[in-house]
């Protein structure tokens, strides 16, 4: 599970906590630039797909609310974007807080179906919804170009100072910063007493309607906010992509997120980040291996996952920890809130 | 136009038939054990591909090849379910749906380096094929025998399920798995075979359906969508339910087909929400 | 003294069945009031309709002097009535830190709040360490709630029912499940709750009852047989022979 | 954030301008394929596979004496979103000096950006939506377009009498192309479209449709399905429910008996006529000897389809450009080249039109017949010279 309470040692704590992450942060896009920088358009798919499937996670993992049709924020993000540029609006951030702000709103006006059901009921509604946007934008060729995709955006430079080029080298900056923008947002979330509510409401709605939460008014919350995150992952493959297929609103890709998202971890900060990382690298591999048969080592790799490794790959990154340094489960445990108190920084060493 | 809306409604129906077929081992099996199958596609289109390897390759007559698909993906059924799936009775959903997607892709791709990915051929026996008029009403033969098949199978199932000992265990593992158990139900044991002639009918669905849905690789992740529509809006683990929804949609797709042709799926997923706000837990399906 | 919590001829049918007949029935402030009954005598019902969980059929439930017999139940749990549950309901992958933080930032109406880590809300954090340390329960804070034995987790039910500072708890047999011996100590903890606190408690075991409790209510098919002090209610004969064939102790 | 990506932005412009290190000239010639290897369409790239390799057999491996290095794509069906990644990372990364494939329409269109902006020539060796060679002048087209083969139709069917039909196309872009082209030629010849329906490309099953063009009885229905799963179900509905007997007579372009699906879809396919480019039984010499090193190659169990013919072709249009330029793959020089040029095709002449670098070639009527117990495309009539109508029209 993620640390939802922070430690309550305010800032300098934070540094502490989130130091090696923040390295992370910078390593990684460096380290793509440095030397895979023929690796930028993967990277930069993986980047979009990676804040497509975390918010996802604030659905499944936290909240424990079920989506089969969460693409078609994703898609509605991409075609804002697509649109407003194809019809002369190319400015790329703006065009992403338009994006999230429709995507948003779709997502409130969804939300009170969503939450009205529970489990399979709720799968279908949200796939249910899903292909019905789909079916509208395939059948508005005028607007979205049907299946021959959204053609002829243009989208301005970044800031007015880094070009869209050919290697996808703004492209990757430009969703990686993004990305990091949003991740760091989500985080707040998750770690917010809204994103504990979130668990709560997971792990026990029951018990949470007894401690007198309005339950649905939560769950719609979290809706509109993974709506959001979703909008804005749209937003960016659009703009870097420069294109938008109708397949970003296909059925295929909203299991295609979910796959990612269990395959990283589902309630974990980075599941959505490892899980797409893992299945679009896998996937690029296998099909440059094999272009026939890949999706044969795909399936093998989620089978074995879910055999092997329970709670995706972070999840046996976890086990394995606390296999090797049984404190580490205290830490893990997400002691964060009790080191304010004596009693457990005793009770935490025990 | 009477013998229009009759002709489309008789088509829905064999239409449903079929759906039903396929999709009633998914709905019992679900809402026995809970457990989620989204390969259960995959069995059906093992059972067409028997079949159609069976007459093209064994030269084995059609009719007897349906009882057969039956058999193997039953048996098959069982081995996976006792190899793979019980271990994951105890996990939550998403790791199923994960196993059982990727067992999907697994399936899919399998079936394209044995038999190619290209459509595969079925030629139904001469008596199975045109049409005969009934009071009028121009009836194709292949259709009418579906909806025989599918009204025996309802029927057979219904009764099993309600008068012998069996389906007495089987609705008692449904109602409450845990008080099944304590009257000393072996669960285990009755989910397993329940699950093997769940299979088994989409198996025997996947070799009927040729004719009408084809059979590609693509078939378990083409029609998955379907039958999860016809289990939610039947209600897990209802017979008659399944039944239900199963003729609902065949009839409204064919309907909207014939009648409104512009309007395309819109409707099969528009009614589908609708009857999922009405009913949560599906038509007849157990509020849990 | 006055009255926390009272019903008026409350009751609930379903269809012809009654599960719960014209109770009056009322819960004086800072009261330790047992309710006891065979089972199936409708005392969870009897709890579910006070909390809302079931709607009542007929008659009122008046809390604090208010009518809240309309009102959801996390509206009546805003107006200070909160609970615990027979089966133990809490959040498995929660610690019980969290899950008391969580009750006390839904009393202080945080859960909406996004944009700032719980972290940061050092009021909520503290009282939910507090009220660990209160029930003793400060030096497993930090585990997950389902790797606690059943004793704790019990008694992390009585502590998030607390953190919404409840001026009516209502406990449906706080000691279910826990050996008899160790249900004592879960009592000792219910015994020290803030004197201002009106208790009402469904529990069987009648040496708990007479040592907690200061009233009893007898509750038979959904209606109150008897009511008084524990003393009174052991010597009632008719409660002795409802109660005839129950095990020797348990009343 | 931003700042951040602007500093590791100028760190990464070395990297960057490494791997920029301009289209490789040693002496392989490195040629991408993007298509459709898995997925229900998978068949497509199969072929174009056989195709590319044949030539590549036939020529010993070398193209204008470079030898040829293959580096395929997989969109698992219409993908533009993942064309227009591959086209980048096969430039970028695999350093192509052309593109090719291309069997979706939506795949090339959302390809044309990128290759105009790398000034890669790509040819395009089926996607047949019209705009596609306009929406890039560094792309040019050897297999057709879907009004190159409608069109005739109408036309073969004004000249023998037929005067009314019913139009059934497959909802997408290329449906609609194929309905307008048709129609628009039909109308021209003083034909009458009395009906149409487009139906649902994931649809399984035609009986509804074709029960209510029974029920509407036109004089003869004209369709236009993708090659693969809808013809077939197509054809059996309309036997089954006895619309030959009920006189109403059927057309289609080629992609209703696709040579590679046409043995699966049985006799309900038998007298059905359609109008194409290619069909593996076309009676010439240069094509007899096609076919045998086809099935020398990868055996009987495959047949050679038009998308095979057409990857063929590609090659050989690469290879002549190539000739033309003495080996330079300079993109400019190449369309240049490839503008005009004229090949002689198993499946007869075919020439690039210098002005719409799209392709001009002969369109044949055929009839599905039984000959020794195989299903085929027998040509029996043709247009020659036949330019893609939408283009002509401007």
């Amino acid at each position: 599970m993620t640390p939802s309470c922070p430690p309550s040692t305010a800032e300098a704590g934070w540094l502490r906590r989130r130091g090696g992450e923040i390295a992370l942060w910078l390593a990684v896009p460096l380290a793509v630039a440095l030397f895979l920088p023929e690796y930028y358009l993967l990277a930069t798919h993986v980047a979009a797909l990676g804040l497509f499937a975390l918010s996802l996670d604030l659905l499944v993992g936290y909240a424990g609310l079920l989506s089969l049709g969460h693409a078609m924020f994703f898609g509605i993000g991409a075609y804002t974007a697509g649109l407003l540029s194809v019809h002369g609006w190319g400015e790329p951030i703006s065009g992403l807080l338009i994006a999230a702000l429709v995507a948003g709103l779709v997502g409130f006006i969804t939300s009170f179906a969503v939450v009205r059901v529970q489990h399979l009921a709720q799968l279908m509604v949200t796939l249910g919804f899903g292909l019905l946007v789909f079916e509208a934008a395939n059948r508005a060729r005028w607007l979205t170009g049907g299946d021959d995709g959204l053609q002829g955006m243009d989208v301005w430079p970044v800031l007015g100072m880094f070009e869209f080029d050919l290697f996808g080298q703004t492209a990757f900056f430009y969703t990686v910063a993004v990305l990091a923008l949003c991740f760091i947002i989500a985080t707040r979330v998750i770690d917010s007493p809204f994103g504990l509510t979130l668990e709560g409401l997971r792990e026990n709605p029951k018990r949470m309607a007894a401690i007198g939460t309005p339950t649905a008014a939560r769950l719609r919350q979290a809706y509109v906010f993974a709506a959001i995150f979703a909008g804005i992952a749209g937003a960016l493959m659009a703009q870097t992509s420069q294109f938008v297929a109708l397949e970003t609103l296909s059925f295929g890709l909203s299991a295609e997120v979910l796959i990612m998202l269990l395959l990283g971890g589902a309630g974990r900060r980075y599941g959505g980040l490892v899980g797409a990382a893992v299945f679009v690298i896998a996937r690029d591999l296998l099909s440059d291996l094999n272009p026939q048969y890949w999706q044969f080592g795909v399936g093998g790799v989620m089978v074995l996952v879910v055999l092997f490794a329970p709670g995706g790959v972070l999840g046996i990154l976890r086990s394995l920890r606390q296999r090797l340094m049984p404190v580490a489960r205290a830490s893990t445990a997400k002691a964060a809130p009790v080191t304010a108190t004596p009693a457990t920084n005793k009770g935490g060493a025990a | 136009m009477l013998a229009i809306l009759l002709t489309v409604l008789f088509d829905g129906l064999a239409y449903g038939m079929l759906l039903f077929l396929i999709s009633i081992g998914l709905s019992v099996t679900m809402g026995m054990m809970g457990f989620v199958n989204l390969a259960h596609g995959a069995f059906a289109m093992f059972g067409g591909y028997v079949a159609t390897t069976l007459m093209q390759r064994a030269g084995v007559p059609f009719l007897v090849t349906l009882p057969v698909a039956f058999a193997l993906v039953a048996l098959a059924s069982i081995v996976v379910e006792r190899l793979l799936y019980q271990r994951l009775y105890r996990r939550g959903p998403l790791d199923q749906v994960l196993f059982t997607v990727g067992l999907t892709f697994m399936s899919v791709a399998g079936i394209t380096w044995f038999y190619g990915p290209s459509q595969q051929p079925v030629v139904l026996p001469a008596f199975l094929q045109g049409q005969v008029s009934i009071l009028g009403l121009e009836v194709g033969i292949f259709r009418l025998f579906l909806v025989a098949v599918g009204l025996l199978v309802a029927a057979a199932v219904v009764l099993g399920v309600e008068r012998t000992r069996f389906g007495a265990k089987i609705r008692a593992a449904v109602d409450n798995p845990v008080m099944a158990t304590g009257l000393g139900i072996n669960v285990g044991g009755v989910f397993a075979l329940t699950f093997a002639i769940g299979s088994g009918l989409a198996g025997l669905g996947g070799a009927l359906g040729i004719q009408i849905l084809g059979l590609t690789p693509a078939f378990p992740l083409k029609y998955l969508v379907l039958f999860l529509i016809v289990v939610s809006v039947g209600g897990l683990g209802s017979v008659g339910g399944a039944l239900l929804a199963a003729c609902v949609v065949g009839v409204i797709d064919m309907m909207t087909k014939y009648f409104l042709p512009e309007i395309g799926s819109f409707i099969i997923y528009a009614v589908m929400v609708a009857l999922l706000m009405w009913r949560p837990h599906g038509l007849l399906g157990k509020k849990s | 003294m006055s009255i926390a919590l009272t019903t008026a001829g409350l009751s609930k049918n379903y269809g012809a069945l009654q599960v719960t007949r014209a109770v009056d029935f009322s819960l004086p402030v800072g009261a330790r009031h047992a309710l006891i009954g065979p089972n199936g005598a409708g005392k969870t019902t009897f709890i579910n309709l006070l909390t809302g969980t079931v709607p009542a059929t007929s008659g009122s439930i008046t809390l604090l002097g208010e009518d809240i017999t309309g009102q959801r139940p996390d509206q009546r749990v805003k107006r200070g009535l909160a609970r615990t549950f027979q089966v133990t309901s809490l959040f498995p992958e929660l610690t019980p830190m969290q899950s008391v933080t969580l009750a006390v930032c839904e009393r202080l109406g945080l859960t909406a709040r996004w944009y700032k880590r719980t972290g940061e809300h050092r009021a909520a954090l503290d009282e939910a360490a507090e009220i660990l340390a209160q029930l003793h329960l400060g030096h497993i804070g930090h585990l997950l709630t389902r790797t606690l034995p059943y004793g704790q987790q019990r008694i992390v039910e009585v502590a998030v029912a607390l953190a919404l500072r409840p001026r009516v708890l209502l406990l449906d047999e706080p000691a279910a499940g826990i050996p008899s011996g160790e249900s004592a100590e879960l009592f000792e903890v219910i015994a020290e709750l803030p004197e201002d606190i009106s208790l009402l408690f469904i529990e069987h075991d009648m040496h708990l009852v007479s040592r907690f409790a200061s009233r009893v209510t007898v509750l038979v098919a959904g209606g109150i047989l008897a009511e008084g002090t524990p003393a009174e209610i052991m010597a009632n004969p008719e409660v002795r022979t409802v109660y005839l064939g129950n095990s020797e102790g348990h009343a | 954030m931003m700042k951040k990506a602007g500093l590791l932005a100028a760190l990464a412009l070395a990297g960057a301008s490494l791997a920029n290190v301009a289209v490789a000239a040693d002496d392989t010639l490195r040629i991408g394929v993007i298509a459709t290897f898995s997925g229900p369409y998978a068949d497509y790239g199969r072929q174009f596979d056989a195709g590319i390799q044949l030539y590549l057999k036939d020529h010993d491996g070398k193209i204008a004496g470079k030898k040829v290095e293959i580096v395929k794509k997989d969109t698992a069906g219409p993908g533009p979103d993942a064309a227009k990644r591959f086209a980048q990372e096969l430039i970028v990364r695999d350093k192509v000096n052309f593109l090719t494939g291309l069997d979706f329409s939506p795949n090339a269109y959302a390809v044309a950006p990128i290759v105009t902006q790398a000034k890669i020539p790509t040819v395009v060796m089926n996607a047949s939506s019209s705009a596609i060679t306009t929406s890039s002048p560094y792309i040019a087209r050897v297999s057709f377009t879907v009004q190159q083969d409608s069109a005739p139709m109408a036309q073969w069917m004004l000249k023998n009498g037929i005067k009314e039909t019913y139009v059934v196309v497959a909802d997408y872009a290329s449906g609609t192309d194929a309905h307008n082209a048709f129609e628009k030629a039909f109308a021209a010849g003083g034909g009458k479209v009395v009906g149409s329906v487009r139906t649902p490309m994931n649809n399984p099953d035609f009986s509804a449709y074709v029960q209510r063009i029974k029920d509407e009885k036109p004089q003869s229905v004209f369709f236009f399905f993708p090659s693969g799963v809808m013809p077939p179900a197509f054809l059996k509905a309309w036997k089954e429910r006895g619309l030959d007997e009920a006189g109403i007579k059927l057309f289609a372009t080629g992609e209703a008996t696709d040579d590679s699906y046409l043995q699966a879809t049985g006799d309900v396919a038998l007298g059905l006529i359609t109008s194409h480019h290619y069909s593996y039984a076309h009676p010439s010499e240069l094509n007899k000897k096609f076919v045998k090193n086809f099935y020398a190659a990868f055996g009987k169990e495959m047949r050679p389809s038009y998308f095979a013919i057409t990857a063929y072709d590609g090659m050989a249009a690469i290879a002549g450009a190539l000739e033309k330029t003495k080996g330079d793959v300079s993109g400019d020089k190449v369309m240049e080249a490839l503008k005009g040029l004229k090949l002689e095709s198993p499946r007869g002449p075919i020439e690039i039109d210098a002005a719409t670098r799209d392709i001009v070639q002969t369109v044949y009527i055929r009839k599905v017949e039984k000959v020794d117990g195989e299903l085929v495309n027998v040509e029996f009539d043709k247009f020659e010279r036949v330019k893609d109508p939408a283009k002509e029209a401007q």
